[in-house]
């Protein structure tokens, strides 16, 4: 099964919840997932649909539930983003009972639009029920005449999300004097609150990024946007057959971009040995990181082919051929096989780093068909050193959270001959509410984003020889 | 033949089509040729003086007066060919292209239906980034022009023998075909594609995602559920191009009824930005400018009184001012 | 009584408005009180220690565990009673309200229809700029929450006599009204309006200009061509504000209809910027801390290699790197 | 009558054509304007009309064009924007004659959508006609069945655009088969060319902006748009009673939008001797540059009572009451009149500049209830220095062209307890295409349009008393 496609074992994807929450999970065989609210499911149900299924979670006879084997017991091993927050543990358990695993069925929809009950898709389109608003000062829940009970009842009963929604909407007094925003905003709150159902996909790096934005933590990424990223693949002409100098200081994200753009979809016919592509990283301080690619659906020995990591030092400094050798001396197999077993592992630690340091050698002499730097490093100092080696006629592209810093290497390179046309560009994508009839641009888009500088690197030529 | 698009060079050769940069609002596709010129307002430059050059060479040229003239070669890239084009056609620019295929999830083995061709803009895009791409356009003449350009830029093989075999085929299939009327499947005995296997009697294109720029796009999303079109066995997205909302409606009324679900709306807004250097102007100088003409008016005006008094001065003093210049990054959006 | 959004003062006196500055998400209206407190987790600040300061002046507090905390007085404007307002409330914030005055080409002398008043954001920006604001709100609690700050805010006088003498009266009349309904002229007689004229039979509102904050303007525009509604003699402005495009489309076909015309649709785009210094990063310190891994790598190599060779060594030289940091200021928009 | 509402003699008004070009026009008593292409009018044929109307120019009668009084003769004073380019005069001549002054009447609509032809509005909504396009592969004159010289019969017949251009898209054979884009910008290209109307609109700071922006001459006035010279009067608290401080380098267009903000309708009544607003201009070179005030409507009494200009020197450095005074001897009304005429002269230009030190002097020292300032000068020196008059809780808002200019300033007011919450702002205008069926928001959005940077002046507490 191809884990681009098909939700497979041992897979890393996102979990998209009701309440637009998202949570990233390894499909473990035989294991449970726990959603809290919305349900809880047997990793084993899901596996072999495709990805972008959306299922829903359902719970079939309440009688037999207690007995279900289903239920999850003390030795299950539960993954949940449920954390009691204070002493009122005891509480929170009896709000939040731990959830039997239900079963699962496919829904086709996730849409918030044409999952909305059939009985309030007539009401919705009355854009002329604006009048009525002056009658409502506050919908409280005296309004609604299913009281809690009511519907927890319901709920026990295995109604699903959108039928407890669409008998709440009946039962309630004021739903058709609201506006039709109100209204909306009504049913989307219930339908967080109700639904169960989760969609399943695939962990690409705008998923990936969504999910590190969600969770507050986008400044790990230098506070990257989505296109922003993707302008960068383009403009660095990003090819399955490149090899690409990059410098990557978020944690990984932009090399499993690149990774993806030159390889998706290739590493799952066998190890993928005839793909030529290759990423070099310079990183600055003693080991590279690159944690964001434990994300993503490399195998670690694809990974280790196709990404080979190196200091600056030894970038921009490398050892001498012979100051390697020096250090080393090598050893027949005869008397390998004398040593003893902890000085043999000794001289295999001492070998791989000889052979690392001679690579290191190699790849500090290569030519780049790009070059591609996302560093919070003072990028006039930078940029020039570790464009030495890019061939003509291939770009160099900058991504940075401040446009100032941009700005100070784009003057840098206006100068230098060696960088063709430096350009200094922002992309924002502005998202709309997309409900027909109430189609708008909204309102609270989110700041930052990053900017990026792109040039191609030229051959100046010799003007005393003309 | 490899597609320039589609691998690196590193030399230029006889034959290659290159971009020639002379200024970033005025680069020009040639096919170097030996023994041809390439004659520009700045000066003349033999093709036999770029071949066997690297990419990227400056290459340098003496003018009639003495001064020198220079371009630069280089291989083209769907973004830099996006930028030579005539800003008159209709290009979609690649500040939406790259969203537009990381929103469709393009790697190597992906294969997409883009309707129509025309620019060719984002074509070259999906080109470089994907498996195997198949356009279509519906106006003759850009489909011809199209086609010729996707042979030139070898992105068509023009002795293709058995499309479906992935390692040795084009890497685009263009049809010439009104998708809204006909559709999306293949049937190469009858229509007009660029596909030279005839004895296919269709084609199955299994998409895994699609590109629609089309005036009315909601009239063409049915045709999609036809056997043979999408992969049926993943998830597919869609992307639809429109200029007016009213457009974007009906197509989200479309998408909706044929269950298309998740639809999203989005504009992208890109920007470049010049960037200059702003002189820093002290109020120290603008102050010393002023108490120098204060200090020559009110010397006139002793001067003035001196002479009232019958006093005759001819003495001026003269003060110069000194100002120091210090500069600041700024940014400049070009109009 | 002066309105503080209509006139300047510079000493804060009992029983003024005034907004407390705590921080930029927390601004107080309050009104000086002798012998009351203003309570802050900050601290306790005595009404008696404001009064008699001029406005602008920080007023700081020595807190419980000897620190100091500190608030600013304020006059308040438009602008300030904007950021004042809870964000759950609709507000029609700065960057739309300077640009709808500007557009509606708004002074001392200008005559304004505003339906509905909402959180009278955009009232109060009216109130300080034109010469009349005839403000409807068709909610009943909006609309007494509303009568009631514009008495409070003195742009409502509490025993006005005649509402057409423009150098006596209210600045702001605000009448309970659902507009689509029942249009725009007001019968002081029958309506709930904030005139305590009750001898008027009817009022020339004469507008100058219009805003419509409605869910549905298209439903009141007909009624601007009530008598006495709209000022003949001169050009009028309308600006209709709406969050979905279909409503400023069902807008535009009334707008047609009733006889408007240079109809423009514009979005406006307001960002605010926080500064930061970021500090540089040079390249040449983190060479120097690898160079120095390196060192201590290498000296820890040989030594284990003396070691080995039974030599022993135990001086470790240590490098210290130092770092020398410059700082550039950067732009950072708060999410 | 008010020039604030009315077209009034003596006015600067701005007139725009059809082609969308506008041009700004003194309207002075029996006068021609000639619009070259789209006709010409008497000035005191649209006297007392309301601002904002739009008129049609039309010829009556042919045959009595050649005798018609309207005809200009040569010694009428003909303001025109037609300008020879070449050495073609007489061509352009032939090809453009004089145009004689037509009549005007009032039309009601000046946009596109309502005033095409109503035959073509039948063919406008079909959005279905995209499939059409694909016959089509160049609309070149040949499908256009009406010649030039037919057009011109028409013209000569005094036929209106509108109705020439309804003509010619009945005799396009190929109309109804283009894309309703292309019909759309068919129509108006057309419509450009043939249509003889203008509109007479008040020339308010925004349509003055416009028009400098349209002539290409936007730097002169820092490249500001107007949403930001809108949100400047909103964030400096202007009231027509308040007295500002201002540094305004863009030749008196910020100062004419605050007099409008403050004054508009006020100065018809009388000179306006009730009114107390001030706007104190502090410039830096010897004298002020407020050129752009002339399009103003104010008149230079008006002028002149409500706004004060003094050099940065005379406000920042005054000189003593007593150096004043130690240059001026006043005399009595005896001796002045004993005086020889050029001694007299030379006498009140004296007491004139002793008036005037005598009132710079006040002005350097009054509070101001704003600061408002548009200067390239560096802000960091000069803010704090224009500052210090500023009342407490009063504004101040800075103008810049760029951002990073502004970005140094409110470094330097965050560490500064003078100053109140410093905020850095942008506002743009986003257009959109307003014609039904076919709204979308415009992508061709000029860059530029200026930053803003706004906090409050306070007064910091002395914590060493509490």
């Amino acid at each position: 099964m191809d884990p681009s496609t098909h939700i497979t074992l041992g897979q890393q994807v996102l979990i998209k919840l009701p309440s637009n929450n998202s949570k990233i999970c390894e499909l473990k065989a035989n294991e449970v997932i726990n959603l809290g609210k919305f349900g809880a499911f047997k990793v084993n149900d899901i596996i072999g649909y495709q990805l972008g299924t959306t299922f829903e979670i359902y719970y079939e006879d309440k009688d037999t539930e207690e007995q279900d084997p289903n239920l999850i017991s003390s030795k299950d091993k539960v993954v949940t983003d449920a954390k009691p927050k204070n002493n009122h543990k005891r509480e929170r358990k009896d709000k939040f009972p731990k959830k039997p695993a239900g079963k699962v069925r496919i829904i086709k929809s996730s849409t918030f639009k044409s999952s909305l009950p059939p009985s309030t898709d007539e009401i919705l389109p009355n854009t002329n029920s604006s009048k009525n608003n002056e009658q409502l000062i506050d919908i409280g829940s005296e309004a609604q005449k299913l009281s809690m009970k009511d519907i927890e009842e319901l709920k026990k009963q295995s109604m699903s999300g959108e039928a407890i929604i669409a008998k709440m909407v009946s039962s309630h007094e004021n739903f058709h004097k609201k506006t039709i925003y109100s209204q909306e905003k009504y049913l989307k709150r219930k339908k967080q609150k109700f639904e169960k159902f989760f969609k399943v996909e695939y962990l690409n790096p705008g998923n990936l990024l969504q999910y590190l934005l969600d969770k507050g933590d986008i400044l790990r990424v230098l506070d990257i946007s989505w296109e922003s990223l993707e302008i960068l693949l383009n403009l660095a002409n990003i090819q399955p057959t490149g090899k690409y100098l990059v410098c990557d200081e978020t944690g990984g994200l932009i090399v499993y971009a690149i990774m993806e753009r030159m390889f998706k979809g290739l590493n799952t016919n066998g190890n993928g040995d005839d793909i030529a592509g290759e990423i070099v990283l310079v990183h600055e301080n003693e080991h590279p990181n690159l944690d964001l690619l434990k994300y993503s659906n490399f195998s670690a020995e694809f990974i280790e082919k196709h990404v080979k990591t190196l200091s600056m030092l030894d970038y921009l400094e490398p050892p001498t051929k012979l100051e390697v050798e020096s250090l080393f001396v090598a050893l027949t197999e005869e008397q390998i096989s004398n040593l003893k077993p902890a000085k043999k592992g000794a001289y295999y630690r001492s070998l791989k780093f000889y052979e690392r340091s001679l690579e290191n050698i190699k790849l500090s002499q290569s030519k780049y068909d790009g070059l591609i730097v996302a560093s919070t490093l003072h990028l006039p100092s930078l940029i020039p050193r570790l464009s030495a080696n890019v061939h003509g006629s291939r770009p160099i592209v900058c991504y940075s959270q401040f446009k100032e810093v941009l700005l100070e290497l784009s003057h840098l390179l206006y100068d230098d001959t060696n960088y063709l046309a430096p350009s200094l560009l922002e992309t924002r994508c502005r998202p709309y509410q997309t409900i027909r009839g109430r189609l708008h641009p909204l309102m609270t888009m989110r700041g930052g984003g990053g900017y990026l500088l792109w040039c191609q690197k030229v051959l100046p030529a010799n003007f005393d020889h003309i | 033949m490899n597609s320039p698009f589609t691998s690196y060079k590193d030399t230029i050769q006889a034959g290659d089509l290159v971009l020639i940069w002379i200024s970033r609002d005025n680069i020009k596709p040639i096919t170097i040729t030996p023994n041809e010129n390439f004659n520009t307002r700045y000066g003349i430059f033999p093709h036999n003086d770029i071949i066997g050059k690297p990419y990227g060479s400056q290459i340098a040229t003496k003018t009639s007066n003495n001064k020198f003239g220079f371009i630069h070669i280089l291989q083209p890239t769907p973004e830099l060919w996006t930028l030579s084009l005539p800003h008159r056609t209709q290009i979609v620019y690649t500040f939406d292209a790259s969203y537009i295929l990381g929103r469709l999830d393009c790697g190597p083995t992906t294969r997409v239906l883009e309707a129509g061709t025309g620019s060719a803009s984002l074509s070259h895009s999906f080109a470089r980034s994907v498996g195997k791409l198949f356009t279509y356009e519906f106006h003759q003449v850009r489909y011809e022009q199209a086609l010729q350009e996707f042979k030139e830029h070898g992105l068509i093989a023009t002795n293709e023998k058995n499309v479906n075999n992935s390692t040795n085929s084009s890497r685009v299939v263009i049809t010439h075909r009104d998708v809204c009327k006909n559709g999306f499947q293949i049937n190469p005995l009858e229509d007009t594609t660029s596909l030279n296997e005839q004895s296919l009697p269709s084609l199955n294109l299994n998409a895994d995602c699609v590109f629609l720029d089309l005036p009315a796009p909601w009239e063409a999303i049915h045709h999609l559920d036809a056997p043979g079109v999408l992969n049926n066995h993943e998830q597919v997205n869609i992307c639809c191009f429109s200029p007016c909302i009213e457009q974007v409606d009906k197509t989200i009324e479309a998408l909706e009824k044929y269950g298309w679900t998740d639809i999203e709306m989005v504009e992208i807004q890109g920007k470049q930005f010049e960037s200059r250097r702003q002189m820093v102007r002290k109020l120290d100088d603008a102050l010393e400018r002023l108490r120098d003409l204060k200090r020559r008016k009110q010397e006139g005006a002793e001067r003035r009184k001196r002479l009232n008094e019958k006093l005759a001065s001819n003495g001026i003093a003269t003060t110069s001012t000194s100002t120091s210049t210090k500069e600041i990054d700024v940014e400049k959006r070009p109009y």
